[in-house]
């Protein structure tokens, strides 16, 4: 039967919480309504109010007391309504959790996943459309996933909650329950580790490096540049810390052109920072300047017509596809 | 390894709790009683006043009661998160006011934003507050809004009004309340700021640090507490350990008012003291308003909030219909006649069952306006979006 | 535009403040009376034990005076943050501790790092707490400090050992306290979690989300507040608008006690009455211990503290020695000998007046054995910097 | 008489509470002890504690209430006793106070200074070096300054104190009381507008792009490196927000090599911003990959054996060098 990538999500901690009688989650509204989204249904009905935790408003909290229980032998799920309201509980995941297992030289480990809804397109405006992701990636310590397709997510999300080390997890929601996606999910403990890009597309002459939502954008522009006779390559990288440089550079070396595509603000974006590894590792290969498709540097702002007018498009994206195959 | 879930607190064993403010139970630290009013603010009220305060009720039943509508035909895009049932609150609140005081509404306050100082005439176009056009518009997501629809629903204010634009964050209103108030102090002003906040969001951290710096400066700060027994989907005893919200106060010594939010005198009397106590210097205090909300957080969890929600519950707490609650008052002053009293029965019914009958004409009207008006203005336009990142 | 500036708390009026707790006047909540022990836990103690607490608070002193020491010798690196004259807090609260309770001491804590479950014996390789050697070592930057000098002074701890690491930010340590404590709960445990905090620390937003978390889930937390009456350049009355700290307490109806800072024996009743209550399931309290810091925020702070501290102040609050104050109890139970009370004369001295004869000579051979082990353990080869990062 | 780089601040700090009489000045111990580095000394004894307001260890309130006094009318300066604790005010910084320009559609300007000491190389530890400036890069609607000699602090703070615009000022502590660099301070109402860089050495050979302290190291290097007959340009860019590219895409086509040099953790810093940048509007200039020296993506440790290690200096930066002109 095919699932959507909620159900693969949910899948993923209901047979983590299973497996890990040691696993708690925590966040606001996960219990009694089952999370705003619903991804957490039916965990709090199974294994109680002790290992399913409804916290108060307080994300700072939320994450303090889920480095506290790590510390103490959990390893903790913790849910943000929205990823945007990390920054509320944004110090203790860059200097606490991050940092933990840095500073006690190896000490102790963090066994913390957080993970929440992510993205714009939705109409969400300033505050419930972030990819945030940047921040996160200038923060030494934290593995950073982001799936596009239900297998991956509940791979991913698997190993995130076996990896004792901080991961966030960004869950595109206007991926959850898009039926166009739904699959059917790989049988047994399907795990997936991290580091591992994938090819979602092969082509020729360019290279579209991607995730989230985006890469669907960009098997869309694939498609378009298809007719025109232009063959692109479209990367899923998935994870974003650690990144799978290798297979980008492979691909680089075959196209020699690259377009990195993200929806998070362009300055100091992940979109940046594949462009300038492969600016110095595959210098030699570059036969145009390697281009950034991503949001401008603006917030997402909620009209419609607004918020498609700073995020990538399927356009923008072709065009700036032609413009490094014209180069 | 034992496992010992019993002695959690469990969401699903709600027990009862108590949904109106209990008289003379406030255990929170109150204003000395030789700081109170030797009369309730409401007694300086005229028979005009008292009946206007039952008209706003009105007003912002049908305005939500309208967006409800409007919402399930599909025409409004975003999260309606209503205020029905709160309304109390709301006008209580605001209508003692100066008009150059200072609030910051947030999600379930949507009335507030052309609510606020309506005392100084509906139509007057000096009054201190949003006109009932550019809230629709904001509404209907149009370029007519005052924030040209860049954030969405409640997030909109006007600086000139003294109305503050909130941010998605809970509580993250307060500390720019208390910034004002200190601006204000230091200009040797008297204007009060009135935050609103659920019960829910008093568990931020921000919220400890604006009080916390409010109190330290004597800020006329007032923080109603919007206590409506959920925070989305979780009750009031998961979010805080105390019955009475009010008691966040007593961790800064400073006055926290219980009102019952049902009841828009004692929601005017009890703010009015609270404002009173700020105006004058003494500082910032807590008013929490018990209260209930009818249907689901926002209109997207009418459906899920029907299974989480204890029908019992909903059904006493809708039952305490503010309007329906100022009605018996009005009659008892005899300020309304039996025959006066049925002219307009919006209480006790939900969206759907309301028509416009059920409301005063002027009150329809003066929505009319408000959506005629956005259903003629137009989308912004698409270049906008990267307009204003800095001021230039 | 007028200027109003006469009614701004004034930092430069800090007016007469009290630096001892008064007896019952603790307008904080309370443990309900039932909940009283009949005695006091003191009273409980031995001979022996309150001769051991005694010594420990010339271990805690001695610490302290050599660091200084060895700081204005040039032989340190980083900050001291000493905890002269505020060793009753930390002696007081860690004596009556099981083994297996967690601690999170902060900057101006670091003789509690080796002194938790100094009962177990100072030479026990079993005892729950870390060796001198290892505090040493990391005072000293090099790599035998558990940490491997890769986070400075007090930012160590042990895992193994109960005892919880914290970062710079202040406060952020109580969410992790909670967390532990809720896991140990979870478990079936009944471990308690004592929490170490400056009174400036309890205005941080993190403060009020953890401790109201604690107090919902009635979570085993006991947060110390070491009020030494200033948070750095500071003075309390800017930090929080009443003069006991422990009412913080009052806003999550959770018990406040309040101690005589410099007093080990009330520090250790009310501490162990919190802990009683947080060990029994009745949740997180909070002791606010009233203190006085002896020198500046810092080593780097001595001279400027000199001339933002009212000098009057200073005098008394060092005036009052936890030192002399336990000899004097111990004179009046008889447990030492008048000759016996002449023998160490530590108190009322400055680090620099101290020599080793002040102090016990078990005491001087204890510290001596951590910084042997320092001075001999080498720096952390450089490319330890990239290790650890992830778990691999 | 040559004055040091706090001085310079201080002196900018004085002379807009003197001009404006509608700013305030708030921070943790900013008035009656006069900041921990002594940067606000004697405002408060000057303007008096309703103008310079010694506030509660809060971070957020601190933001958030000069949000709120800004809107009332003021400007204000928030001091963040080190830079590292703005994680604990981040929400309020990047979702409040720079977001309320455009989400007002131009109703409401900020007049909010944020400064702070930063930065490594003092054996401050993982809290006390940060440089977190990507964070703020990622996070649209705030103008990022970091000068590095007291002139330009100088000048740019008094700028900063005038645009209606949040800017967040990073002061490199170490240059605080730095005499090397003491200079005579310009005359006068001295104020730099941003968004324009400063060539601190001409070169032909290669083009070292960077800021703060490590302007310092760049420029030693180039000595290092002209000793061997190599002509390295250093560029200031002083703000990163606004970046002046016109400068440095000038200098690239004359020099074709490109290091940037700073001292955040590599991964999505601003380093490889301007590399991205470069590599898409100078691809054609470029004869060698454009190189990152930077922090390695570590926290900063604290005994100086290990923090050396991870942060960027003079060799590393000579060995990038060489290795652009050598390609
Ligand atoms: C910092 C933050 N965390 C989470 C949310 C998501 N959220 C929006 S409304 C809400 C519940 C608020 O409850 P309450 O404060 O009681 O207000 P009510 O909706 O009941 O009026 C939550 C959790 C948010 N907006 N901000
Ligand atoms: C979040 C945060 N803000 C600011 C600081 C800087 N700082 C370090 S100690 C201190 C004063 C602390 O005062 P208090 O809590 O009373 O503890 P004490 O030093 O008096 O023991 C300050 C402001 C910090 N460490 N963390
Ligand atoms: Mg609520
Ligand atoms: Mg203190």
């Amino acid at each position: 039967m095919k699932k959507n990538f909620l159900t693969a999500i949910k899948e993923a901690l209901h047979e983590e919480m299973e497996h890990n009688g040691d696993m708690i989650c925590i966040g606001e509204d996960i219990g009694l309504l089952g999370g705003a989204f619903g991804v957490t249904e039916g965990l709090q009905e199974r294994y109680g109010t002790g290992r399913v935790i409804d916290a108060p408003i307080s994300e700072a909290a939320i994450v303090g007391s889920a480095v506290g229980m790590s510390l103490n032998g959990k390893t903790v799920m913790a849910e943000m309504q929205f990823i945007d309201f990390i920054s509320c509980g944004f110090d203790q995941i860059v200097n606490n959790l991050a940092t933990y297992h840095y500073r006690t030289a190896g000490d102790v480990d963090m066994g913390v996943v957080i993970r929440g809804p992510a993205g714009g397109y939705g109409g969400g405006a300033l505050y419930h459309s972030q990819m945030n992701e940047a921040w996160f990636a200038n923060s030494p310590g934290i593995k950073i996933v982001c799936p596009s397709t239900p297998s991956d997510a509940k791979g991913l999300m698997k190993y995130a909650l076996r990896d004792r080390n901080p991961v966030l997890f960004y869950e595109v929601k206007q991926l959850y329950r898009d039926n166009a996606i739904a699959e059917e999910l790989p049988e047994g403990d399907y795990v997936i580790e991290f580091g591992q890009a994938s090819i979602r597309r092969e082509g020729s002459d360019l290279t579209f490096v991607t995730y989230g939502q985006n890469v669907y954008h960009c098997l869309k522009a694939a498609d378009l540049l298809a007719e025109e006779g232009v063959k692109a390559e479209v990367i899923d990288i998935r994870t974003l810390v650690p990144l799978d440089e290798e297979t980008i550079l492979k691909s680089i070396a075959k196209t020699n052109r690259l377009v990195v595509v993200n929806e998070a603000p362009m300055t100091c974006g992940f979109a940046g920072e594949i462009v300038a590894r492969i600016a110095d590792k595959g210098f030699e290969y570059l036969d145009a300047p390697p281009l950034r498709v991503t949001r401008l540097d603006t917030p997402v702002p909620w009209a419609k017509t607004l918020e498609l007018h700073v995020l990538p498009s399927v356009e923008k994206i072709v065009a700036a596809g032609k413009r490094v195959v014209r180069f | 390894m034992r496992y010992n879930l019993g002695s959690f607190p469990n969401a699903r064993n709600l027990g009862e709790r108590n949904l109106t403010a209990k008289n003379g139970s406030a255990t929170a630290t109150r204003a000395k009683a030789s700081d109170e009013p030797d009369q309730l603010p409401r007694d300086l009220l005229t028979r005009e006043e008292y009946l206007e305060l039952f008209r706003q009720l009105y007003l912002a039943r049908y305005f939500d009661v309208r967006l409800i509508k409007e919402k399930k035909k599909g025409r409004l895009t975003g999260t309606l998160y209503s205020s029905h049932n709160q309304e109390a609150v709301l006008v209580g609140s605001l209508f003692g006011l100066r008009p150059n005081d200072w609030i910051s509404p947030i999600h379930r306050d949507m009335p507030a934003f052309f609510m606020k100082d309506l005392r100084s005439g509906w139509d007057n176009p000096d009054r201190m507050g949003m006109t009932i056009e550019e809230v629709c518009a904001q509404v209907w997501c149009k370029a007519g809004s005052p924030g040209r629809a860049r954030d969405n629903w409640s997030h909109i204010g006007k600086k000139a009004k003294h109305i503050i634009h909130s941010t998605s964050m809970l509580a993250g209103t307060i500390p720019v309340a208390a910034g004002v108030a200190y601006a204000d102090k230091l200009d040797g002003g008297d204007t009060v700021v009135v935050t609103y906040n659920g019960e829910g969001s008093t568990a931020q951290g921000v919220f400890h640090e604006a009080i916390n710096f409010a109190a330290v400066h004597k800020l006329a700060v007032v923080t109603i507490i919007e206590n409506n027994q959920w925070a989305y989907g979780t009750p009031t005893h998961l979010g805080y350990p105390l019955e009475d919200y009010a008691r966040r106060a007593d961790g800064y010594g400073i006055p926290g008012f219980i009102a019952d939010g049902q009841d828009v005198f004692d929601v005017y009397d009890k703010v009015m003291q609270a404002v009173a106590w700020g105006r004058s210097g003494k500082g910032p205090s807590i008013v929490e308003c018990k209260t209930f909300r009818a249907y689901g957080h926002g209109d997207h969890d009418d459906d899920r909030a029907a299974k989480y929600r204890p029908p019992h519950e909903v059904e006493e707490g809708r039952a305490r219909d503010p309007i329906a609650i100022a009605k018996k008052v009005l009659l008892e002053k005899g300020y309304i006649s039996e025959s006066e009293s049925t002219l307009y029965q919006a209480e006790g019914k939900s969206a759907g069952q309301t028509t416009d009958e059920d409301f005063p004409p002027e009150v329809v009207a003066y929505l009319k306006r408000g959506v005629d008006y956005a259903l003629k203005s137009p989308a912004p336009a698409a270049e906008e979006g990267e307009r204003w990142v800095f001021r230039v």
